[in-house]
């Protein structure tokens, strides 16, 4: 069975490393700042007891207020799992840093979450609609289209 | 060609087989023969396609587990005839970036050397349109010009995909065009003659029992020549759609499918004639021993191409110069040693020293082709 | 002989994509109206004499006994499609066993699946590559009106609003057997071509 | 003379013999040889979770059959795994069992099509397609006897399946069972020391364990590189670890490896297969739940190994009767995340087999 990470514990580890890191945690997760998102997600994967290198999915929820960017990371090695979540509430231009140099997967599904949702990801090799086409109005997956 | 009639060049005295049609309503039988012969040819030719498309449908379908064309007529057998009507009558696309005239020539150069190679193909003892002296070589000659068709094709079309598949192509014939000539030139060794007729005539037994690696060499360089599989590289549907004519439709792609199949026919005709013992057999009329063979050849086609998959293009190329050009230059270097050692017949027991030399030889190239061939070569 | 091989990256060219943006949205605001189904010749009587009521048996004998399906397989309904290829349904009992996967060579078109704005554009140019004559044979839902993602913001409700449709076999996707019935339906519609007639 | 080459590019699809749909890519050769690749991804987009969006948490499971449309049962699966986990809703046994069946002939089917398609990339004209093709009608017949439909079953319900099976279902899968390790045993002979298959697939592709990793690939291109990573083992969802199997790994991480991982995973579907038919025990098949769902507000990841590799479901809940956000974890995208270094150097007709021996869905790449 995977165990998920108490996110109390890793935000403790966090908060050490980085002071003023992360926001909120709950059992799993944890709310990291979006300027200390790159630190912390590196810190996770490199980290020899949490070894976190595998990254299961990325996705972004439109909350209206702002979007919550859910990365969700596990160890094959260890078995365990974890998620991240950083917020941006910037709804013109959000912007945040790409996590590629980190988890390669995120390759894909960062320009997905750029084409459905608009959240610009800065750094990422090849930034440009995935699904839909060049022209194409608005941002699918957003709560306010349509 | 007024040159070898008799009638205007007396000094050819006995250059035409006893049995051609003396003069007729004022016409000399060498123009008889020639308009008959020719006509045979055409319709031979035609007929034997539609009938190995059907076979080739047929037969690979049952071993594909399914039954294949059997509602156009009984069992299916116009299919091939349908399949025409509808090709010949659709309409006639040339691109508009093509470089038109090699696009319309180029069919037309493909198609041609498919029907030239069965001017020296003997159906009966002395039945064919020329017996040139130099039939064989002819045939080699003639047969890479249906090259320079595809090639044309590939390049009028201005396709990318066409284009891939005609440069394939044309590596593919070159490579191959070798290890095929040496193949024959074992046959020729025994028979003592380049002339196709004198060839049959030679095969008391046929000489696939005296040059089984000459049949295998000559089969696999034959297959690769005319682009069946696992040599279909220039028309590989599922890598460049569908090679170098990918841009023909209508008329002109009807040509192209044509000559797919004629050339396999072809083939399957010299390998009858060289290794097989052409138009001799018991009982049967010989033009009818003649349409036997040609069809089970082709059936070993159409057997290796429902079963074997393709081979990517370096180990194509590998496996003409690395495979087939030693095993073939031995395989000479035996034969000539052979008729050296029985300079009149070949004795019985040189069969079984020749399947054996051909079993060591693939075995043993198998082993070194391992090592010097395998994987992917450096680019 | 000396390439650069790192230079020859083919990433971000913002160019080709705008264009190929530009087509498909150019596509989608001149497509609002479905175009009406090639049929309303079917009706129609038309002076026959027997010369050209031979011709027109041959050649439609011909036809329809030997349609070769271009592939333009977009989702599902296409692994039905194999599936009536395959041993079990088996088209080629009726000459359908080649895929010319040139449309250039091929005679009728079974768009399988849903259709994307992104892929209209694609479609379309299939269908103009096709020699004339050429058919279509909607299968499916999706292919027919959008089925059931009709209500989504990237889809085509209907293969009709890009390309003519001749024959609509419905289901979601339709079983091997809708699909012959489909072809057999086709088949008896090429029957009825003449010659004589425009269009 | 000097001879001056310069690559030039090729567009490869959306509407090309083997790409599996509607994937296309442009690649830059240089002759033969592939300098790079840019696959472009959405020909097939539909826009599934925005359509989530819209529907009831039941409404969806129809939706979910046409993502990967060759895995529709596991697809299913992995949906009503989800919506459980976060609604807190208990399978009753009997469903479990038909859920575990349902799953693992979906693998068969799946891995039958992934197979013959590879091998028909490899060249063999249509003939292992076609046999895979008559195999899985098979599976195909048994899933229209639980469900009347031959593709997009939409069989499982949240807290359990649909329907209860027909008596006719055992003696048939029994039946099937008892062919299908033959069949698998037959194509082997046909193909699996064919000279030409070893040399076009051992050592092409090659895919290392690390970069399979950190490309996030999942399924049996990741067990291909050789790590024994399988969620059936790894996160027992269902009843997964009532039942011995093996998990088939590779060595190479080429494209030879990734098919016979999968021929040697029908092998393990067999045997569970097997496993569940003597134990599938009585009783009701779904639990007792509405078919409006209001799961409590919160988020959850279900996740179960489809014959693709990790398909899984974040949900996020806000107490209504429909997702607020679902967003699909698609293992046909991410697999594809290192083609691009997986294909290059090689030719053309390497980057087709390559891109075959990873086996993709277009419905599940676009969605």
């Amino acid at each position: 069975m995977t165990v998920a990470l108490s996110g109390k514990e890793i935000a403790r580890q966090l908060e050490e490393k980085f002071p003023g890191s992360t926001v909120q945690t709950d059992e799993s997760s944890a709310l990291v700042q979006d300027k200390s998102l790159l630190q912390t997600a590196d810190f996770l994967k490199n980290s020899p007891e949490l070894g976190l290198n595998y990254l299961n999915f990325v996705t972004a929820v439109d909350y209206f207020d702002y979007f919550e960017v859910v990365y969700r990371i596990s160890s094959l090695e260890h078995n365990h799992w974890f998620t991240l979540k950083t917020r941006v509430y910037d709804r013109e231009d959000p912007v945040l840093p790409s996590v590629v140099g980190i988890w390669k997967g995120a390759d894909f599904q960062e320009r997905e979450i750029y084409d459905l949702m608009g959240i610009k990801f800065e750094n990422h090799p090849n930034m440009k609609r995935i699904f839909l086409w060049d022209g194409f109005p608005g941002h699918p997956l957003r709560k306010d289209y349509l | 060609m007024v040159l070898l009639d008799p009638a205007v060049n007396p000094e050819l005295p006995n250059a035409l087989p006893p049995d051609w049609p003396g003069d007729m309503l004022g016409i000399s039988g060498f123009w008889w023969h020639w308009l008959i012969f020719t006509l045979i040819i055409i319709i031979f030719v035609l007929t034997m396609v539609m009938a190995v498309i059907y076979i080739e449908r047929r037969g690979m379908a049952r071993m594909q587990s399914r039954l294949g064309p059997n509602r156009t007529g009984p069992f299916g057998i116009f299919q091939p005839v349908a399949d025409a009507v509808k090709v010949l009558l659709k309409e006639n696309i040339v691109p508009g970036t093509a470089d038109k005239l090699v696009h319309w020539l180029a069919p037309v150069v493909a198609f041609a050397p498919a029907l030239l190679i069965f001017a020296v193909i003997p159906f009966g003892n002395g039945a064919l349109l020329a017996d040139l002296n130099i039939g064989i070589l002819y045939v080699v000659a003639v047969s890479s010009v249906s090259t320079v068709g595809v090639f044309m094709a590939g390049w009028g079309s201005s396709n990318k995909y066409s284009l891939l598949g005609a440069m394939r192509n044309v590596a593919a014939v070159v490579s191959y065009e070798i290890p095929l000539v040496l193949a024959v030139v074992g046959v020729i060794l025994i028979a003592g003659s380049l002339s196709m007729n004198q060839i049959v005539l030679a095969q008391d037994i046929p000489f696939i029992l005296l040059q089984p690696l000459g049949f295998f060499l000559f089969f696999t360089a034959g297959c690769a020549e005319i682009n069946r599989s696992p040599f279909d590289l220039m028309e590989a549907d599922s890598e460049i759609v569908a090679g170098f004519h990918t841009e023909y439709s209508g008329m002109k792609f009807a040509m192209f499918y044509l000559v797919e199949y004629a050339e396999a026919v072809a083939v399957a005709a010299i390998i009858t004639t060289l290794f097989l013992g052409g138009w001799r057999g018991p009982l049967l009329p010989p033009w009818f021993w003649f349409v036997i063979k040609v069809v089970a050849v082709f059936f070993l086609m159409v057997w290796t191409r429902s079963t074997l998959p393709r081979v990517r293009i370096d180990q194509l190329m590998a496996f003409a110069w690395k495979f087939l050009l030693p095993v073939a230059l031995i395989n000479l270097f035996v034969t000539a040693v052979q008729v050296l050692a029985w300079p009149d017949t070949l004795p019985w027991v040189v069969v079984p020293i020749n399947f054996a030399v051909m079993a060591v030889l693939i075995l043993l190239w198998a082993k070194i082709f391992y090592k010097v061939g395998w994987g992917r070569l450096e680019v | 002989m000396e390439i650069s091989r790192a230079e020859n990256r083919i990433y971000s060219d913002k160019e080709l994509d705008r264009i190929e943006g530009q087509v498909i949205e150019e596509l989608r605001q001149s497509s609002q109206e479905a175009i009406p189904d090639p049929d309303k010749w079917l009706d129609e009587e038309i002076e026959k004499n027997i010369f050209l009521t031979t011709v027109d048996a041959i050649i439609n004998w011909g036809q329809r006994s030997s349609l070769w399906t271009a592939i333009c397989f977009p989702a599902c309904c296409a692994f039905e499609f194999i599936a009536a290829n395959g041993p079990r349904f088996d088209l080629s009992r009726f000459g359908m066993e080649i895929l010319r996967a040139s449309p250039r060579q091929a005679d009728l078109m079974i768009t399988a699946g849903t259709l994307t704005w992104k892929m209209a554009p694609n479609v379309r140019r299939i269908y103009n590559q096709m020699a004339e004559p050429k058919w279509v044979i909607a299968m499916g839902a999706c292919a027919i009106s959008g089925g059931i993602f009709a209500s989504s913001y990237s889809v085509v409700p209907g293969y009709n609003r890009v390309i003519p449709v001749d024959v609509y076999v419905p289901g979601c996707p339709p079983r091997p057997e809708a699909l012959i019935y489909g072809i057999q339906m086709l088949q008896q519609k090429i029957a009825k071509k003449s010659l004589a007639r425009k269009g | 003379m000097a001879l001056r080459t310069e690559p030039f590019v090729l567009n490869m699809g959306p509407v090309h013999p083997s790409t599996h749909g509607v994937f296309r890519m442009r690649a830059t050769l240089d002759g033969e040889v592939v300098l790079d690749i840019e696959p472009v991804f959405g020909y097939l987009h539909r826009g599934v979770e925005k359509l989530a969006e819209q529907r009831t948490y039941t409404g969806f499971i129809p939706l979910t059959d046409r993502m990967d449309y060759l895995a529709s049962m596991s697809n299913n699966l992995g949906y009503c795994l989800a919506v459980e986990k976060l609604a807190g809703v208990k399978i009753p046994e009997r469903g479990e069992y038909l859920r575990v069946i349902m799953a693992e002939l979906q693998r068969l089917a799946s891995h039958l099509v992934a197979v013959g398609a590879f091998l028909n990339d490899c060249g063999a004209y249509f003939t292992p397609f076609l046999y895979m093709f008559r195999e899985r009608e098979k599976i195909v017949d048994l899933f229209e006897m639980v469900s009347g439909q031959r593709l997009t079953y939409n069989y499982m319900r949240i807290g359990g399946v649909s329907q209860d099976i027909p008596e006719e279902f055992l003696p048939a899968m029994d039946k099937f069972l008892a062919t299908m390790p033959g069949f698998i045993d037959e194509i082997d002979r046909l193909l699996k020391e064919n000279e030409i298959l070893l040399a076009r697939a051992k050592g092409v592709g090659v895919l290392s364990s690390e970069n399979a990793i950190a490309c996030g690939v999942s399924g049996p291109v990741l067990r291909s590189t050789g790590i024994k990573w399988d969620i059936r083992k790894a996160d027992p969802y269902s009843i997964y670890d009532r039942f011995d199997f093996e998990i088939p790994t590779g060595e190479a991480g080429d494209c030879y490896d990734r098919y016979r991982v999968r021929v040697e995973e029908m092998r393990q579907s067999l045997h569970i297969l097997n496993q569940a038919r003597k134990d599938i025990p009585e009783g009701p098949v779904r639990a007792d739940v509405s078919h409006l769902v209001r799961p409590p507000a919160g988020e959850v990841y279900g996740r179960i190994e489809a014959p693709k590799g990790e398909l899984g479901f974040y949900l996020v809940s806000d107490n209504s009767i429909a997702p607020y956000r679902c967003h699909v974890r698609p293992p046909s995208l991410i697999n594809l995340t290192p083609l691009r270094e997986m294909v290059r150097g090689w030719k053309v007709q390497d980057l087709i087999i390559i891109f075959g021996s990873i086996d993709i869905t277009m419905g599940e790449v676009d969605r």
